[in-house]
């Protein structure tokens, strides 16, 4: 059965797996029989990962959010995390949607499943 | 809806929770020293409660494994572990 | 019946993460639901063979080690499919360092179960 | 050459292996060939390790902290981190001493190595 | 010539300590200095023989993968000893899973370095 | 002495820096997303800084592993990593 199925990043993108890894299991959940629609969410120390500065190379990050996107998956920014965190809308990549706090909050909410990394 | 909740997501996930006028909160692993302020049923996984020793306040009630299991097959649940 | 699905991206010493995933697998058994678990990034060394801790205690965490918990599991009925990328990055070879009744899948298998399951709990 | 060493336990106990294996490590180095004198200092998240109401048995700890003792390696809560976490001193277990915050950094500074978990 | 001794207590996966006690052990031996690593909990996965990860970019962290590096410390000179006890917890099997070159030891390994290194760095 | 700090003991490396009148703190890892209130230079690792995208404050010196070993031979060590 295709799900609404909402991915949650959530550690800082260097030195560790979690985001490229993540964005990875995104895609392939977006890519799999079922073709569930997929929002990346960037959340807590996650929204560092959303910036237009990083590196995505470096992280492994390219291919994935290029087969994220394919699979019509997409990619939104926790205000309320990155106000925590002093990042500025003006930060984020321009592929990553900006939404208010609460708007991610009922989205993960409305979700049929939830996965986090 | 249920809620688990340990410390690392306790930020998306409290405040995700904070949003749902249904919304029952697990405590859970470290999420047990937490004392969140939500509007909410609150509960606590007793194993974890009690190998911490922690005191919860008379508000939160300890549950078993097992509870958690029923609650999660009854209503829909959102994991912040 | 219910069928609860279970995401483990935590590794077996530095988060108790596998052993929530251990007891509400175990509960869910109890209760008769069915059970599958998919083992991500380094919750893929959770199950490998051969752990072992001399002096840990009875009443303690380790008094069986992570691949024992989940040995019992398998053998109750619960499957476990460990990611294949996840494996060969951290050198497990999984013929020789898995127990019997571990599998090892890729990212479909999480979207089949994504699809299939009444609940997904990510730990 | 005998060395003057801190042993920071910095993770709230359970659930990882940080606090019972840095406990090892500490008895351990204080057994070994130079006799270092240890002190472990229990601060951040660790401080919930130092209460009276931890299960040690459960945690691994009471070998390794017998071992400490007899090697003359003495135990350190940090006051500080305990304020931020709400943690009394009537909490923390009776072979800890409680050391305000300044005293602990003083100690951590003046020692010729440090460890931490 | 200084003596630096390094105490990892992270896995290859999680965080970046493992990069950083490789990155600080190539400046010193490039310095001339003696390294000493004692790896200890998750530390002891990162010299895991054959890890291979299929699409690592050539710039990202993941150009070489952590065992390799460990070797290039080795053919430097660079010595490596990875904590028995956590060795057996994580099913590691010494002989066949580690490289040439990395040694098991014991805690009595690390109070030497401790009683003879001129700095130690905790990671 | 040379203070090595990562985030996750930013508590205890800042507060034990912060007593020290000869204090170099050097922010390595995700320690470089910190802005330390602390009276004593602050150098940054140079790659940790520049892969996160971080720009620094114009007081934080942005340090190669090669100088942090320098440093670090050449007075003591403190790590929070």
């Amino acid at each position: 059965m295709k799900r609404d199925v909402v991915v949650m990043l959530t550690r800082a993108p260097y030195g560790r797996v979690h985001v490229p890894e993540g964005l990875r299991a995104a895609r392939g959940v977006a890519a799999g029989f079922d073709l569930h629609d997929v929002t990346v969410v960037f959340t807590q120390d996650g929204v560092y990962g959303a910036r237009e500065a990083v590196d995505r190379d470096a992280l492994n990050m390219t291919g994935h959010v290029a087969d994220l996107v394919e699979q019509d998956g997409t990619m939104v920014a926790d205000a309320a995390a990155m106000a925590a965190r002093d990042v500025d809308e003006a930060d984020i990549a321009d592929d990553v949607a900006v939404w208010p706090g609460d708007r991610v909050a009922a989205r993960i909410r409305d979700a049929d499943h939830t996965l986090d990394f | 809806m249920l809620y688990l909740i340990d410390e690392p997501m306790a930020e998306i996930g409290l405040r995700t929770a904070a949003g749902d006028p249904d919304a029952h909160v697990v405590l859970i692993q470290d999420g047990v020293y937490l004392t969140p302020d939500v509007d909410a049923q609150v509960s606590a996984v007793a194993r974890d409660v009690s190998v911490r020793g922690v005191d919860l306040p008379p508000d939160v009630e300890p549950i078993s494994y097992d509870r958690v299991v029923e609650l999660l097959v009854e209503q829909e649940v959102k994991s912040f572990v | 019946m219910a069928y609860i699905g279970f995401l483990l991206t935590g590794g077996p010493f530095d988060s108790e993460r596998w052993r929530t995933a251990y007891e509400l697998g175990r509960a869910a058994l109890d209760a008769g639901h069915e059970v599958m678990y998919f083992h991500y990034l380094d919750g893929a060394l959770v199950p490998v063979a051969d752990q072992s801790f001399p002096d840990c205690s009875d009443s303690g965490l380790y008094d069986e080690m992570p691949t024992a918990k989940f040995q019992e599991l398998v053998a109750d009925g619960a499957e476990v499919i460990c990611c294949g990328l996840c494996v060969d990055a951290r050198g497990i070879d999984a013929d020789a360092d898995y127990p019997d009744g571990v599998e090892v899948g890729l990212l479909p298998d999480l979207a089949d179960i994504l699809g299939e399951a009444d609940r997904v709990v990510s730990l």
